[in-house]
């Protein structure tokens, strides 16, 4: 089973040279720290730079560089900042290669569900509707299942939906699960997790091929 | 003759505000928002009006002084989740709501101040966000339509600025200014260095004069940090 | 009768303290020699600037700052350039103030068609079409006549249209002109030009009043 | 690590322009043209092309360049007015022409780069523009429905740019480079100078890198001046 760090590292795989990203808030924030050293990606933020550095050394942080989880960060060589109309543009105009974000829900139509709890809890879908909208490539970073221990993988979204049919992955900390042709297709196990512990804490229809390799990390 | 656009202060800026207006306010979180004119509100009192901000401040600072007073009415915004006194108002019904994507809250207002009434995004096909609006296929992908936003006066901060309403932001406090100043009947623009006309490189300039019809100096800037996030110096990792 | 400087004159008399004003090609482009000292006029060309000044001196013309004539210029101390989008977002969402437009014919309506002469001349209608679309204050500045001593006030445009129902003011060499409810009005003669020469000049209706002012240039 | 669009020249920028496609070439007039990659067109010879671009330039340089050689096929222009070929071409038939409002070409370049499928403007409107497109009244006003606009290449000029693609253009040669950039499926940008990673301001920058696919040190610009417009130094008026 992975910890959220087993699962940005996961993540980092997918990321191939030349890509830009936009990494969501929470676990896909640290997917960043796992980049092949090396490889040339450039993180997008979309409140408004390109180019996205680490954190600011204790004492030089600036209140005008913050990321899109108003994180203070600092800026690469070759970083640019823009306003958020031309943000949007990369990221609608698919010049972004690869959202990764969370999400509270995900369905086997590849529906996801990440900004509403009616009634409870509503932060709002910020970048979310327009990033799941328009990249090509979109994977989902999260638990396998809520903190009631109820699968996040559902046959139909319970909850408002952030976009429809967008999801092509989702890695959590038990697997790695395609989603094509309205189902969910196991492709790899997480270190130590069996098949039929995935089974299990699936709701939706879950494809299981006969070999289901380990993740290697 | 350059066309001047200098007030005296925050309270010239904000004259002609009354209840009811709708407003738009620049910044991304805390960042780059227009603190002077938010406190001008605040001591003006005015009521009821509908803010249109990508974020609704944190409890007790930003737009979060609005909301402690109910001056708002209505807020467009994309996110609110880091606001407990915003959530516990929505929640009960006491401010009405209207939250879109954060790309659609964007391209809204620069449609509404390029004269453009309305265009076609993919952003929030089969959500709620497009419950009553036009559903469209481009190139077999659905979209939705999304009309203009404007406002009776747009609030922004920026860097620098010269009496011609010429504004330069920095680095990642730019986010809505721009398009807000665009989509603001009356622009209003808190600057934290005025500079003399002509020290501006017109290359350089991210919002022409032509979008703002009021700048000021503004004053004792708080700047505040939403998550300070560092590396300590001895890893240095 | 007026030359084209003395219809400039006029036209400048136009301009008010505040106003953000684009120039087209020819006899408007002189409007800028005549505004009245001290007056805070901003001059849009819709090819990037704003803040446009007189012509270089010689031998300091710059290739890369022109105006929308194609017209080495100079910038005045609060210029600022932009883009093609910005400067149409300018013209569109109504931030320019005026507009003066030079025309092949205006209608009794107010249509103007100054882009094309079908199988003759195609020039285009660069931002002519954006401008008469979007601005408040659209006034012409022409020659009453054609070469062919042809009114160019027309009942009804013959040529295809660059805007419909726009032109509120027309000022050529005999006169200025209003538009409205379907008429031309008269407003003022040009110095030494009577009602009559005006009339014979206008093939649209054209509304004359009892009393018609000479101009004061 | 920044993503490097540096290749060794117009050779390499321009590989893989193939006979048919729709190129986008940014400039207006002569002002901030890509003079070395129009030239690599004629040098190419590749044939049928659609060109957009806001003019399509004088006899003999920038785009009157491929005129003369009878390449382009189709022309997606604002204003045509200075390039006799071209009228000749047009008015005989062997050029197809599509003449289109100055503000809606940037806009519908800057759509196509943005994911904005179409939008409403009231430009052109009761005109030969708007045949056979959509009218629809906002706030009384009617307004034509206008579709984006994107090239298999675009080439567009600056003035600074560096290895990540980002690009600063000059004065009033900036026009139409930007949106340009933002709607080409290969985004070709040569440049003045190139400088190293770093060196340009990322406060400052028209262009970033995202919108670049290539970019190279552009050699022996000519920046050819059409209306030379000057004040004799005597009468200094």
């Amino acid at each position: 089973m992975l910890d959220k760090n087993g699962i940005a590292t996961r993540i980092a795989q997918e990321v191939r040279d030349g890509w830009y990203v936009n990494l969501g808030i929470g676990i896909p924030t640290l997917v960043a720290n796992h980049i092949t050293e090396g490889m040339e990606v450039e993180f997008q933020s979309e409140n408004g730079i390109l180019g996205m550095g680490p954190f600011p050394l204790e004492g030089s942080e600036d209140a005008d560089l913050i990321n899109a989880g108003k994180q203070t960060i600092t800026a690469m060589p070759g970083a640019v900042y823009f306003d958020s109309a031309t943000s949007f543009a990369m990221i609608r105009g698919r010049h972004v290669q690869l959202t990764v974000l969370g999400a509270m829900e995900v369905s086997a139509n590849g529906d996801i569900a990440n900004w509403k709890i009616p009634g409870k809890m509503v932060k709002g879908m910020g970048g979310a509707m327009d990033l799941v909208a328009s990249a090509d490539n979109i994977v989902v970073a999260m638990m396998h299942t809520n903190r009631a221990g109820e699968s996040k993988l559902l046959p139909t979204c319970s909850l408002p939906l952030t976009g429809v049919g967008c999801v092509k992955r989702v890695v959590t900390n038990l697997a790695v699960v395609d989603i094509k042709d309205g189902a969910f297709h196991l492709i790899e196990r997480a270190p130590g997790v069996s098949v039929q512990e995935i089974i299990d804490a699936t709701a939706g229809t879950l494809i299981v091929p006969s070999d289901v390799p380990e993740m290697t990390m | 003759m350059s066309i001047s656009k200098l007030v005296s202060g925050v309270e010239d800026a904000c004259s002609g505000i009354q209840d009811g207006m709708t407003l738009m306010l620049g910044g991304f979180g805390l960042c780059g928002i227009p603190e002077n004119c938010i406190d001008q509100l605040v001591k003006l009192g005015v009521k009821d009006v509908t803010c249109i901000s990508n974020n609704a401040g944190v409890d007790g600072f930003g737009l979060g002084k609005l909301l402690s007073g109910h001056q708002i009415r209505k807020m467009i915004s994309s996110y609110v989740g880091e606001n407990d006194e915003f959530e516990r108002q929505m929640l009960s019904g006491e401010l009405e709501v209207d939250l879109i994507p954060q790309g659609s809250l964007a391209e809204r207002c620069r449609a509404g101040g390029a004269g453009i009434p309305a265009f076609y995004t993919p952003a929030g096909y089969g959500t709620e966000v497009a419950e009553g609006k036009e559903v469209r296929d481009f190139e077999g992908k659905p979209h939705i339509l999304e009309t203009a936003l404007t406002a009776d006066f747009a609030f922004v901060k920026a860097w620098k600025g010269d009496a011609a309403g010429n504004l330069i932001f920095k680095a990642t406090a730019r986010n809505f200014n721009p398009m807000m100043a665009m989509a603001g009947k009356i622009t209003v623009a808190e600057v934290e260095e005025l500079v003399p006309l002509g020290e501006l490189n017109p290359n350089e300039i991210h919002t022409p004069g032509i979008f703002v019809q009021r700048i000021f100096q503004g004053k004792s800037f708080e700047k505040r940090i939403e998550q300070r996030t560092v590396r300590t110096r001895k890893t240095n990792s």
